[in-house]
């Protein structure tokens, strides 16, 4: 249970290095946790190349949630938008490295939620997967 | 295919009880209410003593093993039905609810004065009333499927009243008085040619034969727990996701918000949005336990098993003189045997099996109509469930002998 | 007037439990949902091994005695409530479902667009949802009874309200969040002067101290079960009886009727109209044991005895650096403490409280527009009943120690 | 149990003396019971003095209710109008001579509560005795 809160969680959330929003952007996003509150917003920029060329995460939330969407953010960046829609959890779970039961499992994955459901425009596309 | 049925009374402690000294227990009233194997009683006692807290919002550990615990049998519910996602098993109360929401949500955000909805004419009251109270509401229109004389529906009539293109179809899948098994995949079919959403009333169907929703194409099915030898104050309301996506919120509070601001919210997802405050999650982990109960034994076992005691049955009451039993031959009927004795009322035949033991159900049994279309005011009811015995079916025929001998 | 809190605790099997390998249970989320007594669990464990059946329409000595069950625990229940008649207290699935009753039903025969409703900023969403969903139905008009910088209602802007005639006013009794208990017999009197209706959401009043609903004169008042000790899927709505008998049924179905035909019905008496189906039979057993345990007991001894405690809690609480509580003072207060910790999120905080057994709600607690208007989005929240000690609010400020450690 | 259906019983069930329809009437009152579908209407002719003239009962129902409605009707002939508003469930009881559960009782007192109701133009005037 400690391992909840390895230092890299507390580092991130403490100390975000992508916490902002962009303006201009190519894409918005935002969405909540209905059941904590937890709140994500995520702007990127995407270059000619369909890469996302910068990126930036801005909300409330607790460490685990906040810290993933830092996490997250500094893993897409330079990557293709086509494989960020292939991310899944196990994504997200590695870069936190840690295991989380069902209700911290949504605020790991807010983040990515909010991701993907704008890349694809769609809602719910995560809590199925 | 057969069960050990000695080896499963063991497990329902009820049977084991004598109504007083010296008379067990006869109980052939399941199709009211069904009796509940250890496995059922000791999820929920299990539940109580270990594991209790609210769900949904918490992160403590008694939260997040309620929250599982309560998942976990709506998709075993899912599996049952053979349902494509859990999300589309919401929690109610029982049948009657789960009909109610349909009526609520679904068809008074559809259903335009004038609109037809196909009912029968052996519904019980739970699929009437709803939809006399929107007639009344609404102007919507209401036809019936006529019953006939042996207790089958009238399909021709059927199909003369899809011609008039109805919005809604809503019909039991099997009657609780007549013990009638309709076709419902045929008349599921037939609706839907039609253009209309079909609602099946299974609360006599599920827990008494493998009903599979991908089969049947239902839109809507209803069905209560107690009646599959769960708990008391749970029951399902299964529904096509588009359907369900599209209908507006019923019972509004929390749980089933996504956001809550002073004078706006914003509805959850499914199956949440239909799941207002605090659910019965002590009875949603009793339901999970009652299903793997009945999964562990099998549907088909447990239909084949009613159905050889309701042959028997039916052999048994037809040969007593003054004895008319309602509905269809055994191969059309599940486990139940409603019947007239020319002698006495009902009451009197059901009070005076219960001095044996014999514990049946005498009244309308929640199907006034039906009664009033066969010209009786009641009937008594006899019903079988896994559990049932031959033995019990000879007591109940030795009762009806002892009435006979009162007022004959 | 003092409780013997070891000797309760002993009765709560739950209580004894660890929560991982050496680490006890401290369960201090009973405003979520109370623990069972072994009381309570084993009346529902007994009903389903010696009495169950369905009620009202048996004459098997079974149902006899699941009738007799049902309605004695319906009598304990309106004699908790000081209630005139055992008749006016309607069994619903919980508080939500109680509000949604006198939404659906009353409201509707009652309310036209522009007609005035007045809440206020601390309820529960349960009491704000259902009236959102009317107001978008209807057009009725909605307004909100402000909540002071500590925590109370504003009474002077209710005084304003009320002055534009009301036909009804609904408000908690206490808040989940704040721990506010309202003056409600003050508030009751002041909306009657004024004409208007009242709706009390007894979710956290009747738990934890007396309430007389005719000392109070309130029109309506919801809570539920298993917020008092009792179990989950089941609730209650009390109502005056002119209120209740005037009001149109509201879901249709087998039990709420008096008759039924194909194409209409008369409703049945209070309080069937209003209990569609099979009711939660075995919960309402279990509730009526939850109220006997509790008057055992004694709602004086448990107020007392919940007051003590907060008051240490808000002392220990307060005197750690960077915690803030809300709500007013402990004289003005139940037993909840929602607080905040400048360094960390409630979420984290709950989470590491947990490592050490304490169990706590984080998050707006179904009390979004509260959080809202204190401008967090989220709180930590211990609630503390009449099994919660000392000892246990010691361990939640180590706790919070602890937290302060990894974040601080 | 095999009290229940004592002889009196079965005899005023299965031979009901006052079974019929006063027409003319000055009283006609009727009622069922929704959990059974038992059903009673009574009519009544009052003399000059207030008293009950004649009076029947026409209906259907179990053992108990139609015979505790035939002993009723002959337990009214030729009292008081007034007196009849004071009877209460016991003296159904003490009729039929019977202990009665909860469900059966509603059976044996249908035919007082359709009396009662029915002089005192009110519905549900028993239940709560
Ligand atoms: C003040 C208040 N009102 C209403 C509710 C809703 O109760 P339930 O979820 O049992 O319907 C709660 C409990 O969460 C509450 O605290
Ligand atoms: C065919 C049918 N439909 C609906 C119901 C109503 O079920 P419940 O009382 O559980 O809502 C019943 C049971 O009485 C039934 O047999």
């Amino acid at each position: 249970m400690d391992d909840l809160y390895r230092e890299v969680i507390i580092e991130h959330y403490k100390n975000p290095a992508y916490k902002g929003h962009l303006d201009p952007h190519d894409y918005a996003f935002e969405d909540s946790n209905p059941l904590c509150g937890d709140h994500i917003e995520i702007t990127l920029r995407v270059d000619g190349n369909g890469n996302v060329a910068e990126a930036a995460f801005d909300g409330h939330g607790c460490a685990i949630s906040q810290a993933s969407a830092d996490l997250l953010i500094e893993s897409i960046i330079g990557k293709p938008v086509e494989d960020i829609k292939s991310f899944n959890r196990q994504h997200v779970l590695d870069l936190l490295g840690i295991e989380l039961g069902p209700v911290r499992l949504k605020c790991a994955l807010l983040s990515l939620k909010v991701l993907k459901g704008g890349l694809y425009g769609l809602g719910d596309t995560l809590e199925e997967a | 295919m057969t069960i050990n049925v000695s080896e499963i009374r063991a497990q329902f402690p009820i049977l084991q009880r004598e109504v007083r000294p010296g008379v067990p227990l006869v109980y052939l009233d399941s199709t009211a209410t069904a009796q509940k194997p250890l496995a059922v009683i000791a999820a929920m006692d299990d539940f109580y003593r270990r594991s209790n807290a609210n769900i949904h919002r918490g992160v403590h550990t008694l939260a997040e093993e309620s929250t599982a615990l309560y998942e976990d049998a709506r998709a075993k519910i899912a599996g049952f039905l053979h349902a494509a996602s859990p999300r589309q098993v919401i929690y109610t109360r029982n049948t009657t609810e789960s009909i109610n929401l349909v009526a609520y949500s679904w068809a008074r955000a559809t259903l335009k004065a004038g609109d037809l909805v196909i009912l029968t004419e052996m519904e019980h009251h739970s699929n009437l009333v709803p939809w006399q109270i929107l007639q009344a509401e609404r102007g919507i229109r209401l036809e019936f499927v006529p019953v006939t004389e042996n207790g089958l529906l009238d399909l021709e009539v059927y199909r003369q009243l899809l011609a008039q293109s109805p919005k809604l179809v809503a019909f039991t899948h099997m009657s609780n008085v007549l013990g009638t098994i309709n076709p419902a995949a045929e008349m599921i079919r037939l609706a839907h040619q039609a253009g209309a959403v079909t609602l099946l009333d299974g609360a006599q169907s599920v827990p008494h034969f493998a009903v599979d929703v991908q089969a049947l194409d239902v839109d809507f099915l209803a069905f209560s727990a107690h009646k599959m030898v769960g708990p008391t104050g749970i029951g399902v309301l299964y529904g096509k996701r588009e359907l369900l996506e599209a209908m507006p919120p019923f019972l509004g509070g929390g749980d089933m918000i996504r956001e809550v601001h002073l004078r706006s919210f914003k509805p959850n997802a499914l199956p949440y949005k239909f799941e207002a405050g605090t659910p019965a999650i002590a009875e949603a982990v009793g339901f999970g336990a009652a299903v793997d109960y009945l999964t562990g034994i099998g549907m088909e076992a447990i239909a084949a098993h009613e159905h050889a005691i309701t042959e028997y049955a039916l052999e048994r009451l037809e040969e007593i003189p003054g004895v008319k039993v309602f509905g269809p031959e055994a191969s059309h009927k599940g486990g139940v045997a409603a019947f007239t004795l020319d002698c006495a009322h009902p009451h009197d035949v059901a009070q005076i099996l219960d001095q044996d033991g014999v514990a049946v159900r005498a009244g309308h049994h929640c199907a006034q109509p039906l009664h009033e279309k066969f010209n009786i005011p009641a009937t008594t009811r006899a019903s079988f469930y896994l559990y049932s015995t031959k033995d019990e079916v000879d007591k109940l025929v030795d009762g009806i002998y002892k009435v006979k001998q009162y007022f004959g």
